[in-house]
């Protein structure tokens, strides 16, 4: 019933009635999809009203995500494949780019460094490995840098404008951790801590207007602005997915932290935050988003909706987020904590660099279901107005052409999501299984 | 205030629905057309002088309000029905009328149903978070008559439910019901009944507080009205600014007083409005006129001279 | 046991007690909820003295070294370190943990790192040692204990006995002035014990001071100044090996001793 | 516990706030409710200025004044004079029912598929697979509007039955029609009917209580302790003799016999539904609305239920299987006896925290026009009064106090089965 | 291995070997899907024998025991136990299964019922003893292993070597007429060997049939009456135990032997 409605000659109808008509031709007046609709607006479906000619963004940066999740998701592969992947995407978005003078020398420079890494890859792959280690041959830098400065390419690759303003907040954490480098030796670790928090903060909110105003003037870089309205599909609920689990981590953390201190003020406000969370339907933290959180912000603040749903979503994933953290935890063995401490490792250091390291790990199979979990709940936000797959059906449906269409929209969507959710459940069972095996 | 944040923009960010046949609806690129969003449009033409200027912000029954009212959108053009509560108790201000409407009911023909009294029992369907759903209680409970409401989200879902006989009659506006019946595979199977049940002005509003801005979107939609009086339109306009002996075409067009500048805008700001999408009857007969797919006649919405109620304030 | 004893000679001369204190306890007392773990300590040790000690299951062995190192609270008396007395100022149980190295009975070595990174994060970060620095040091030791050739491995890939090794070394990455052992061998397999007390012997021959909870009498009898007996939380007897072993004062120590040898 | 001692009696330093143990956690303690409170104020502050410039001090009056809408599903009675706050009491039932309703569908299908995904048998265990990971990988949302449009788009209108050749027909000798605005099944009529008692009055929360429902629930529950009583027998005789008598026909003769006995006094008949006017009337009708949320938030939250029990069953090790076995116990006390008692402690914490989940997402019952909290407090409610502030806090607190009730549940029983380990 | 051995002398004097049979093994083979894990194998076990199985890892030890009660099924050739043999039939399994007590690595105890349960679940539900005599004939066998005071505990609640006393205890209370015990031993930690290994040689002292997988050669030589050796799903040589280890005939023993002792 499904397989003869589905196969169906309707690819190039441009309306609901030339495809009954398509199909009354062929002497099918009932049943039969109408798949024109897809054909005209797939591509809207994917990306909203992102302007098609910068739609090569949203794309590269989905590229490079992949790219820059590599060296957390899959620790197999080396150092100098993950940097020839990231050569090799970004190679790849240069041709989408019409040519101009700086763009030709760029592909020059990324071919080369292509065929540079390539050579390497094959080269290492020769060679004995443990001969170049005693050789101390020189490693490339470790990709998670390209991870970090991802999370500000990323916002900037999407919204657009200039590229000072995510230089200037990276600053930001460039500015905190000088201040703590160098308070470090005469205030203390602690002190010198909430210092660089304050440094960092100063700089956020009083300098970086004018640092960036001045660098504008100086070096005028930056990509056509595109209004966060203008995102809709599936690239506003990855946008959303990705952007909130990203954000949420950190905060999960620190509520997993807060959650496990034996401080009892701190525990029980990292209780109350993740249990109020986790107990709300995520439909009204929405809510809160589309109709009071710009009445708890300070008079005339306007953040625009999608940063509102961001913000909600955030909140929202951190607290789940604190939970699987504080699952990771607890699987750590005590020694971990004794020795580390009895190193001489004060809390900090033991957490950054002995703690964290392994219960993130364990985590990532929880972070991925978190992150399944929500990008699925973005389709919520249709039911507050934004254009997410679901509301832009309702959208292509108010357009008379297509007045009265649904199995095939809804069909589509739901194929869209069960590629990605498969391929990330797929992809967390696989590292469950790695862990479970690592672990014996 | 608004007007400067909005030229400091250089976008007007402007409400519309979801998705409303012919009112307003995005094509595959993403641009939005209308008789609502023409509003929008003429109000952008009229302040930054580029029609396009726009940013739609596409609303829900639900969030539209809050919307308005959290400075996320300066103008909210969405069927939405002028009430005293609205405008006293939700602290909006409504600039006009740009369609009078009113609730009527739709049902479709076999049902044999000539009265909307008759539809004891019937289930209808209504768009929630809207006056309907309170009209529809009134009118029901005043012909003590009993009903099944199936609220509904979106225009398109409630459409779903009626042609598939999952409800016997489908309420909202007049033009509503008028716009979808047209999309219907057989429009004529269907009957809009003879019942208004109330009285639906429908028109774009700002918020409370701010009378420039409030000013500029009321005189930009008057234009639009008095442009159709005087017959400006979108084509002959252009003659017409050469001088005319109309005084009044001439403030409008702002080649006699400082209309204009009272508003704190330019001399042509009405000018530019009307070329973007026309006057009020250009607009009118492209988006929802008798011979677009939605169809439906001028009726209250004629100027009053052709026995409309459409009227617009003096320009002086 | 046998096989734990190796047939090198032990150089008995360095085994000269000097006369500076490195661990000063001082009426110690320490509770858990309400029941009393440790019970009026005493003890003081010398640098470069090599103390064995030894007890029943549950007599407080494992806390007292803990004490030491401040990884539990001790809430009467007072334990000195190197000069340094442990109180609740945390820079003061900073200082002591970087004199003082531990190794546990489950190694605990960071299994995301390699056995270098294991062995050079705490000279990195609390030192703040330069990493080439820490590195030629941490071959060093890792030479020390043998296994400079796995330096590059995770400790998963590592038998026991090679684990435990990278602990001992990473422990003295920190150049302790005081080594603590908590039964350093019981999660080994036997093949796996002998490596494991030659390296520490090694070490005694070095002459540095080191506390040792063990049951490997072998090596007590081979290297140790002084082997402590303790039971339900006190100290119950203490002497020289030989005299430990053959003529034990108590009859709680006699008891024990021949469950055990 | 004995005082500490200071033997140097130190006098108190300000670093020390920073570098002791002692002061150092309250420090931090104080910083972070210095921080908390902070926060908590200018939000205050923010929403009361706001609100102030909005001209819409908070205030809950509303809540008394009369809603003016329809609701058209209620468990309580209801009509559009009520008040809001009667209208969020129907809304937080049938949030309630349809929150009941799915947990037992989801368990019942949940627990089938996922015993039939750990089948030998290939097809079977591939076909659970498929529809495990179909339900898991597509939003809810999806699946709540796309099982709404399947009913609508699917079944027969009301008016397909007129006519005297009408194309659709009723099931089960006319007692149960199947329309895609719901579903009318008969319902049970008492003819000696004992009436009902009505509670609280005339306040928020009145409702009727059926006293005909009362007697047959109280008279099933006693037939369900006095057939417990038999088992204890059984028990009791197994643990004196060892041979177990068979006692399952007392015990469902017990359970049913006064329960039908119950119904007959009643005078129990059938009300069927009839087509009359624009709908079927007589007999119970569920919404289109209400079966397309129970049905998609059932075999949504089945699908993670499925895994849980697989993940449950699998995750008692074969070893417990081959003792048991070697024991010589059959395999259907292998299950009884072993374990299904430990499958139970792994599946039922996350079991619950599914049907938290369930109850959550059933507030995407506003999608299909189902009015439950969502749609009449926050929905309707909220629209038409504009007390968004409100109305969402006064929302949110239900379902929180819903969701804790429901951790409270599970929190006792993972204490109280917790297994024992030193 | 020194310390597993017990002062006891056991009486040999019954390990004269009874002529009844007990097990009978013929032409067996077993495979999993195409891997050919038994060969050939021919064994017969007489009443009061006990044999104990060795063999590197892999060779198809445990799977021989586990066909003996049919834990796994062979294919061709026959098992007949206690004059049964065992085919599909499920009754014959059932009425194997109640004869042959079987003792695991990992003890296997069910964790959700108390040692007393642990014990009288078998007894009521296959045996339909009544309760009241399953709990007196348990304590009677806690009291044999030594720890009637768990009684009420939980398995988790037990030490390594407790609970696999309560995994024995739990076999023979079933009054099995033949034990199998697959590497009893080998999950235990040292001193916890000891005390599992005095309860299976007073097993062996009372002449109940045993089949023992195990490394414990002391214990192989104390008590089996026959040692059998497996390599690669074959029995490669079967010998009274002193000769066994005294003058293996094949070279596969000579070389496991001169790996594990
Ligand atoms: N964190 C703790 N909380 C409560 N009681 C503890 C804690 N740690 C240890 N104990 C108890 O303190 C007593 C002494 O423990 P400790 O570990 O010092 O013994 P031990 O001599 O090292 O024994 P073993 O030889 O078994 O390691 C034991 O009874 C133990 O149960
Ligand atoms: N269920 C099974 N399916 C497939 N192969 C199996 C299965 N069980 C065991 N095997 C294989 O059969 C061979 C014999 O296994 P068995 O457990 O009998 O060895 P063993 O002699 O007891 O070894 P060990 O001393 O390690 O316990 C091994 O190669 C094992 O991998
Ligand atoms: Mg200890
Ligand atoms: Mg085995």
């Amino acid at each position: 019933m499904l397989l003869p409605w589905s196969i169906s000659p309707t690819w190039g109808a441009k309306s609901l009635n030339e495809c009954r008509e398509i199909l009354g031709a062929t002497g099918r007046e009932h049943g039969g999809a109408c798949w024109g609709v897809i054909n005209e607006r797939w591509s809207q479906i994917l990306y909203g009203f992102y302007p098609e000619e910068l739609r090569w963004r949203p794309t590269l940066t989905f590229f490079l995500l992949f790219v820059a999740m590599i060296p957390i998701l899959f620790n197999m592969i080396s150092r100098r494949m993950n940097w020839l992947l990231l050569v090799l995407v970004l190679f790849g978005a240069s041709f989408a780019v019409e040519n101009s003078a700086l763009m030709v020398v760029v592909k020059i420079v990324l071919g080369l460094s292509l065929a540079y890494l390539a050579y390497t890859v094959v080269k290492t792959d020769r060679d004995d490995r443990a001969e170049q280690i005693k050789e101390g041959a020189k490693r490339l830098p470790n990709p998670l840098y390209f991870t970090a400065i991802y999370v500000f390419l990323m916002p900037w690759l999407l919204w657009g404008g200039s590229i000072w303003s995510p230089v200037a907040a990276a600053l930001g954490f460039l500015v905190g951790w000088l201040a703590f480098r160098l308070l470090a030796p005469i205030a203390g670790n602690l002190a010198s801590l909430i210092l660089a928090v304050i440094a960092a903060g100063v700089w956020w909110l009083l300098l970086i207007g004018p640092f960036t105003g001045l660098m504008n003037g100086l070096a005028p870089i930056g990509l056509i602005p595109v209004e966060s309205r203008l995102f809709g599909g599936m690239l506003l609920s990855l946008t959303i997915g990705v952007v909130a689990i990203a954000a949420s981590l950190p905060l999960g953390i620190v509520l997993a932290l807060g959650r496990k201190s034996d401080l009892l003020i701190v525990k029980w406000l990292s209780v109350g935050f993740i249990e109020f969370i986790r107990g709300v339907p995520l439909i009204t933290l929405l809510f809160v988003a589309s109709m009071l959180l710009n009445i708890f912000m300070p008079p005339g603040t306007d953040f625009d909706i999608i940063l509102r749903v961001i913000i909600m979503a955030t909140l929202f994933a951190s607290a789940y987020m604190a939970e699987v953290v504080r699952g990771g935890l607890a699987a750590l063995p005590t020694g971990q904590y004794e020795a580390a401490d009895a190193l001489g490792l004060d809390y900090w250091k033991a957490q950054r660099l002995v703690i964290m390291p392994q219960a993130l790990k364990i985590s990532i199979p929880g972070i991925v279901s978190t992150f399944i979990g929500l990008f699925k709940d973005t389709t919520l936000v249709s039911i507050i107005g934004l254009l997410d797959p679901i509301g832009l059906s309702s959208t292509i449906r108010a357009d008379l052409a297509w007045n009265g269409i649904v199995w095939e929209l809804y069909g589509f969507i739901a194929l869209l999501f069960f590629i990605f959710t498969f391929l990330m459940s797929r992809y967390s069972m696989y590292l469950e299984r790695r862990l479970r095996t690592d672990h014996s | 205030a608004t007007l400067d944040d909005v030229k400091a923009r250089g976008t007007l960010n402007c409400g519309v629905s979801t998705g409303l046949p012919g009112f307003s609806s995005a094509d595959e690129s993403g641009h939005w057309e209308g008789f609502d969003v023409a509003v929008c449009r003429a109000v952008a033409a009229a302040v930054l002088g580029d029609p396009e200027a726009v940013e739609f912000v596409p609303t829900t029954g639900k969030t539209r309000f809050t919307a308005l009212a959290s400075g996320e959108i300066d103008l909210l053009a969405r069927n939405t029905t002028w009430t005293l509560s609205r405008d006293v108790d939700l602290k909006f201000e409504f600039v006009g009328v740009n369609y009078y409407d009113g609730q009527g009911f739709l049902v479709p023909k076999e049902l044999g149903v000539t009265s909307a009294k008759e539809l004891d029992g019937a289930t209808v369907c209504i768009q929630t978070g809207t006056t309907t759903e309170l009209n529809l209680a009134d009118f029901f409970r005043a012909n003590n008559i009993s009903y099944e409401p199936v609220p509904i989200e979106t225009n398109t879902e409630a459409r779903q439910q009626y042609i598939a006989g999952a409800c016997d009659a489908y309420t909202t506006d007049a033009s509503g019901l008028a716009a979808s019946r047209a999309t219907f595979e057989d429009p004529t199977a269907h009957v809009i009944l003879p019942e208004i049940i109330s009285k639906e002005p429908l028109g774009p509003l700002v918020r409370h507080g701010d009378n420039a801005w409030g000013d500029i979107a009321r005189w930009t939609l008057n234009a639009l009205i008095a442009a159709e009086e005087y017959g400006i339109t979108s084509t002959n306009i252009d003659e017409m600014l050469a001088g005319t002996d109309n005084p009044e075409i001439n403030r409008i067009l702002g080649t006699e007083g400082n209309l204009g500048e009272m508003l704190g805008l330019d001399a042509d700001w009405a000018v530019r409005a009307i070329k973007a999408g026309g006057n009020y009857g250009e607009i009118f007969a492209k988006n929802i006129g008798e011979d677009t797919t939605i169809g439906l006649a001028r009726g209250l919405n004629a100027q009053w001279k052709d026995g409309g109620i459409l009227y617009s304030m003096p320009f002086r | 046991m046998a096989q734990t004893q190796t047939d090198r000679e032990i150089d008995r001369s360095h085994m000269h007690v000097s006369d500076q204190v490195a661990i000063e306890i001082t009426d110690m007392n320490k509770w858990f909820g309400s029941f009393h773990v440790l019970r009026d300590i005493n003890l003081t040790v010398y640098e470069g003295e090599r103390i064995v000690i030894c007890g029943p299951s549950g007599s407080g062995k494992s806390t007292l070294i803990r004490c030491i190192n401040r990884l539990e609270e001790h809430q009467t008396g007072s334990i000195v370190v190197d000069g340094i007395e442990l109180t609740s100022d945390l820079k003061n149980v900073d200082k002591v943990r970087s004199e003082v190295g531990m190794v546990f009975q489950h190694f605990n070595l960071f299994p995301h790192l390699t056995v270098l990174e294991n062995l050079t994060l705490a000279p990195i970060w609390v030192r703040k040692v330069p990493r080439k620095e820490a590195e030629e040091t941490a071959m060093h030791f890792l030479e020390k204990v043998k296994i400079p050739e796995q330096a590059r491995k995770f400790p998963g890939q590592l038998s026991g006995g090679q684990q435990q090794r990278v602990a001992i070394a990473r422990s003295l990455c920190m150049k302790p002035r005081i080594m603590l052992f908590d039964e350093p061998t019981s999660a080994l397999d036997p093949e796996m014990i002998k490596e494991v007390l030659d390296t520490m012997i090694e070490l005694a021959e070095e002459g540095m001071t080191m506390l040792c909870v063990t049951h490997e009498m072998g090596f007590a009898e081979k290297v140790a100044n002084r082997v402590i007996f303790m039971d339900a939380g006190q100290i119950v007897e203490q002497n020289e090996p030989t005299e430990f072993f053959n003529n034990p004062q108590s009859e709680r120590t006699k008891l024990f001793l021949s469950q055990i040898l | 516990m004995t005082t500490m001692t200071d033997p140097h009696r130190e006098s108190f330093r300000l670093s020390m706030l920073l570098y002791d143990s002692r002061y150092r956690s309250m420090t931090i303690q104080i910083v972070a409710l210095i921080g908390f409170l902070t926060l908590i104020g200018w939000l205050f502050n923010n929403t009361a200025q706001n609100l102030a410039d909005l001209g819409k001090e908070p205030s809950f009056r509303f809540l008394g004044e009369a809603a003016g809408y329809d609701i058209n599903q209620m468990l309580v009675e209801y009509n559009n004079q009520d008040t809001h706050l009667r209208a969020a009491f129907v809304g937080v039932l049938n949030t309630l029912l349809v929150a009941v309703l799915g947990c037992l569908a989801a368990t019942i299908v949940g627990v089938l598929i996922g015993v039939l995904r750990l089948s030998n048998n290939w097809i079977v265990s591939r076909l659970m697979t498929i529809y495990v990971e179909m339900f898991r990988n597509v939003p809810v949302l999806l699946w709540i509007v796309f099982t709404m449009a399947v009913l609508i788009e699917t079944l027969p209108a009301p008016r397909d039955f007129r006519g005297d050749d009408p194309s659709a027909t009723m099931y089960l000798w006319d007692t149960v029609a199947f329309t895609n605005r719901g579903f009318y099944i008969p319902e049970p009529l008492f003819t000696r009917s004992l009436g009902d008692i009505h509670l609280f009055g005339d306040a928020m929360l009145r409702f009727n209580l059926s006293l005909d429902l009362i007697a047959i629930a109280s008279t099933l529950l006693a037939g369900i302790l006095i057939s417990g009583l038999f088992k204890k027998r059984a028990d009791r005789v197994q643990e004196a003799t060892g041979l177990r008598p068979k006692t399952w026909y007392w015990r469902l003769g017990v359970v049913f016999l006064p329960t039908i006995a119950v119904l007959m006094i009643l005078g129990l008949n059938w009300g069927h539904p009839e087509l009359k006017g624009f709908n079927f009337q007589g007999g119970t009708y569920m919404r289109n609305s209400l079966i397309a949320l129970w049905l998609a938030l059932s075999l949504y939250t089945a699908a993670f239920i499925a895994e849980i029990v697989r993940g449950g069953i699998l995750a008692i090790s074969k070893g417990q299987t081959e003792a048991a076995a070697a024991l010589g116990l059959r395999n259907r006390r292998i299950m009884s006896l072993v374990i299904l008692p430990q499958a139970l402690r792994v599946i039922i914490p996350p079991l619950i925290s599914q049907y938290l989940n369930l109850t959550k997402n059933s507030s995407l019952a506003i999608a299909v026009g189902y009015m439950d909290l969502t749609g009449t407090l926050m929905g309707i409610t909220a629209n038409q009064t504009g007390r968004e502030l409100e109305t969402v806090l006064i929302g949110m607190l239900i379902y929180l106090t819903i969701s804790l009730a429901i951790s409270a549940v599970m929190n006792a029983y993972n204490n109280r089965v917790k297994l024992r380990e030193r």
